[in-house]
């Protein structure tokens, strides 16, 4: 976990709004656990105020380069969209606990489930699951045939199903109609993507195993904050609970209350 | 240049710590640097109960400033004293715990217990916070009850009792000159100001809880305001807080008539910030020709 | 999209008007755009002799806000009435006129004259000035007092009168309730949050007043905060202001409760805001799925 | 008076701290009188939120040009300094009321007093009284040798005198000091610069005719906030006033009360 001021080695468009930065510094060195992300102060001064979280996607520790995807939309974001190459941005990271890999074997098979901008996280996870000799099978959502991007890059990985919710490309619907659709059988599911995709997911598959990672507004992005607290499933109303800056933003499946 | 500011149970090496709420316990930023260097800390409001707090979202950005309802989430009185506190004891730097509470007895229990920790060196009561809805804020808008609860907790603590104000007042120096007399050792100001935003794309609220704290640089003005208000009504130490960000800030609130301040929302930007400033400060200070802290302290500024 | 607003004494072609004391009384904005395309105009308060107001510096900046002393400054009630108010005659637009008094006398006087100018569709008594040291303050902060000027006004004038409430208050419902209570037919607000800033060169406030009212960005989550919480007690029309600067700020204080809005410091920055607001309007609301303003107006905003 | 977009074609630093800019747009073509000044929004965003006001230095209408010279101290200026050629400024101007030229008359002898940042607006006035055929002097102050600027520049349309505080460089002391040891005398004074020195002025030559020109925080710019005023002199503690921004910023010497 650092402070530092990362340079923009690369910062393109890649479909409608979504753009792909690589930031290049020491940083790097400290990124291992596909999942975690990094907290960007898009500008200096007060406006906006507050860092973004946003998803390492991809990590390449020769060129102590690291990329990340995302979609310009608000104030902070399309601010770091302008960020031209050679520029300095003040980054907080690694943050946050990724996708442990631990367990799944060779020869056993995953769906790495995204949703629109929930994709990136899983394409560095992809990567490190295919590395062991898992087999892949990436499910990416997205809403139209314009916001569809890294299609190629996780066929790299493996097989890929896209959908589009109005059906301009790939499979008409949700993820968990292509799911059903394609009759995907797989050892172990790991999804990021909106809360209520993560929530079909568990309600369509209560016994896989696997896990999501979660957004939730944050303030300190390092677990000081408790802006981003969730119940667990096992004691929804209760006093414990996880902070997704810190203890996740992965979590094991049905672990903790999804809202 | 000598930084140290000596403030009833808080003997501070400069006048710089990180705001209630703002820095948890200390654990995650003491990942960054070494908590030593700090004047003090201000701890996480601490109930009795431990509590869960409110639903999320909890936070949302506003232009030079972000709300906050994050509803006094915390792990409960034991768990404070058995575990945070004495984690802490590993820096050399003084302990302010928040206490909070729906109730005075509530209050009055976190004050007594709190105190007994070694390295707590004095109380701030938070009868200010704007996102508990029981109690809490009533005693902070009210200068009756803020008194009643300053006697309360003077007498439960073994510590000096500091009382964090509410700016969402007509008169902050009504509740100042009520809680000195009752016999507070010193005043924390500001807390959050309420504010709400809603997100046009579902027509609510952006915070569960509807409305929440505003804080940041945006709230500044109005921190510097009271603080310059307050220190013309009593002699008390304050610490002053609200949208700090740089040394120039501290300096700013010093002359409005702070002892000390505190820093929130900013380390959340900026994880060093407190050691930054406290670095700066010597240098902005001997660039507006200021020698000494005292020079500042209890000045009036009169015009 | 129809976004014409029809408030008491106000039939408004669109709900965006410039807020008082930010506009003059139009000659300036009359430069850069017709100012038939306004809702209305909020102009300059005006007190029954022709005042000065305070020394300067009257403005300094802030994070995201501007800090102003103007101290009500203005020609007097029978320059307004011969000279200004007869100007804007040419343009088709109603305007809103600002009242300002030290006595309850004074406001009577300047409500029942300028009441009298064919233009004046509505009068906004500026009860919560917090630049002005004798009274002004006073009304707007004590419910029993805001409610006795409310209800003498109202007799002694022949158009609506709105009430423009003060942010510097514990609990802004209690003084919308007496103010409707004595008769108000609407309400606008908030005015200035009062706030203060320090030059670190000369170590004493900006302002040469010391304080000053507070307006811009920086204000828009209390303001906000404040319309929601006044639109869960009253069904009175509520002339909503405070930071905003974009259509999305408009239609954020549509939904809080606001059926229209004035826009004040945002003229200074740019001088076209207004009309630029106005023309962005249709395009905002349909973007986020709205089709009429009676939509949200007086939508509770529940969660 | 136009709000508009103008192109950097210059940003440099002159002496310590101030930078001169050229800025090009038809704003220009507005731009008559000496000593107007411009209202720059030296970012977009609220961080700063208020313009600026810089007076202008000189006009090239052949280029649709014009120059000014700032101080980069605060957050504004220091933004605006770090511009570059061919970026885009927000612009509001030309503001104000220039300084009057034309009692003055072919063969009369001026003197400009200068104090700072208060030089600028005397330069393309100057270059006008020369065109008109007055004999020019300059007495120019400055804090010390390291921010003196436009000394050649002032050379070029006729006598120049500078003075440092510290004495650095120049005659040592303030202008004032200046036009006493050089024993100048003339029938027009025009003078811009913090407000003591026009104090000291209209003390040390309460016959002189001429003009000065004022500073003051402002608001608006235009002549709505009220920000900007001040009292008459003959009528110091009543209701009449002046706005700075609309009125002046340039005002007959004895007019209004300096403070
Ligand atoms: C752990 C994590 C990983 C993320 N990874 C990615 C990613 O790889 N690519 C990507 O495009 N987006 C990602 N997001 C979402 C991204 O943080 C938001 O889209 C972004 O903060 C919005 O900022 P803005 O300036 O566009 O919007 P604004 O509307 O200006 O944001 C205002 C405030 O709300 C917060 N906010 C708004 N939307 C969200 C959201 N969905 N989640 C969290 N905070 C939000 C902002 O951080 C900011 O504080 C991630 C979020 C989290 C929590
Ligand atoms: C008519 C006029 C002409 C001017 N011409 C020039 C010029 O040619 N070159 C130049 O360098 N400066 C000039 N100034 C002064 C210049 O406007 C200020 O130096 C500048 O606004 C300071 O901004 P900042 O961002 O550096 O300071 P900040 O401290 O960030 O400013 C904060 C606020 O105070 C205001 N402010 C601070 N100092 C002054 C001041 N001296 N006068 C007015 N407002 C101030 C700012 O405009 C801003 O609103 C002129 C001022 C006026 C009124
Ligand atoms: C996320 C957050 C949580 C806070 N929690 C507390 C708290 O538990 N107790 C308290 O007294 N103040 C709390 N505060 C208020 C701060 O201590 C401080 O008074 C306020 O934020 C103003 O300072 P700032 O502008 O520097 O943040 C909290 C503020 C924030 C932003
Ligand atoms: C320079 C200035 C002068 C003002 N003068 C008046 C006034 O004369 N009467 C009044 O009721 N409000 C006055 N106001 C308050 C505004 O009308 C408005 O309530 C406030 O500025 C909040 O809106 P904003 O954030 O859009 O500026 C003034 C505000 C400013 C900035
Ligand atoms: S964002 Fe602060 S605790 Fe998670
Ligand atoms: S700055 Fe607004 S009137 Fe001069």
């Amino acid at each position: 976990m650092k402070k530092e001021w990362l340079t923009v080695i690369e910062c393109t468009p890649l479909a409608k709004g979504i753009y792909k930065m690589v930031l290049q510094g020491t940083m790097t060195e400290e990124m291992e656990s596909p999942g975690q992300f990094v907290h960007i102060k898009t500008s200096a001064g007060t406006d906006p105020l507050l860092r973004r979280p946003i998803s390492i996607c991809d990590i390449d520790h020769t060129n102590n380069c690291f990329t990340i995807l995302f979609r310009a939309e608000g104030k902070g974001t399309t601010e770091l969209a302008a960020k031209k190459k050679g520029e300095q941005v003040d980054v907080l990271g690694p943050l946050g606990n990724g996708f442990p890999i631990e367990e799944a074997e060779a020869g056993e098979s995953v769906v790495l489930v995204g949703g629109g901008i929930g994709v990136p996280p899983l394409y560095y996870l992809g990567k490190k699951l295919k590395e062991k000799g898992l087999h892949i099978t990436s499910v990416l959502g997205f809403q139209d045939k314009e916001t569809v991007f890294y299609e190629e890059e996780f066929k790299e990985i493996g097989d890929v199903v896209v959908a589009t919710a109005d059906g301009s490309y790939g499979i008409s619907g949700f993820v968990t109609d292509a799911i059903q659709e394609k009759g995907l059988s797989f050892d172990w599911m790991y999804s990021c993507g909106p809360t209520p995709m993560l929530k079909a997911l568990e309600a369509s598959y209560p016994e896989a195993r696997g896990y999501v990672s979660l957004e939730e507004r944050m303030g300190c992005g390092i677990g000081a904050c408790f802006a981003c607290v969730c119940h667990l499933q096992d004691d929804p109303e209760g006093t414990s609970y996880k902070k997704i800056c810190s203890d996740g933003p992965v979590f094991p499946l049905r672990k903790v209350v999804l809202s | 240049m000598n930084l140290s500011v000596n403030l009833p149970g808080l003997p501070m090496k400069n006048p710089v710590m990180p705001a209630s709420g703002c820095f948890g316990f200390g654990k995650e930023f003491a990942k960054f640097y070494d908590l030593s260097q700090l004047g003090a800390i201000a701890i996480k409001a601490t109930t009795v109960e431990a509590r869960f707090g409110n639903p999320t979202p909890r936070v949302a950005e506003t232009t030079a400033g972000m709300l906050n309802a994050i509803g006094l989430q915390n792990p409960g009185l034991d768990k404070v004293k058995e575990e945070e506190l004495p984690w802490l004891e590993q820096f050399d730097v003084p302990i302010l715990a928040n206490v909070a509470g729906s109730t005075m007895e509530d209050y009055e229990t976190a004050a007594k217990e709190l105190s007994a920790s070694p390295n707590v060196g004095a109380l701030e009561l938070n009868v200010s916070c704007p996102n508990v809805k029981v109690g809490g804020i009533a005693f902070g808008t009210d200068p009756e009850l803020a008194a009643e609860l300053t006697a309360r907790v003077k007498k439960a603590a073994t510590v000096p009792v500091y009382v964090k104000l509410s700016p969402n007042v007509a008169d902050i120096t009504a509740i100042a000159k009520a809680v000195e007399k009752a016999g507070a050792d010193g005043l924390t100001m500001i807390n959050t100001l309420l504010g709400m935003r809603i997100d046009l794309k579902t027509k609510k609220p952006i915070l569960a809880n509807t409305m929440g704290g505003l804080s940041g640089p945006a709230v500044k003005p109005v921190a510097i305001r009271m603080v310059y208000q307050v220190r013309q009504v009593t002699d008390l130490p304050i610490i002053g807080m609200g949208g700090i960000q740089s040394a120039e800030d501290v300096i700013e609130f010093l002359i409005a008539g702070a002892d000390a301040v505190a820093v929130g929302t900013a380390n959340f930007t900026d994880p060093f910030v407190c050691p930054s400033i406290i670095e700066e400060l010597p240098q902005k200070l001997e660039e507006h020709e200021i020698h000494s802290l005292a020079e500042l302290q209890r000045r009036a500024v009169a015009r």
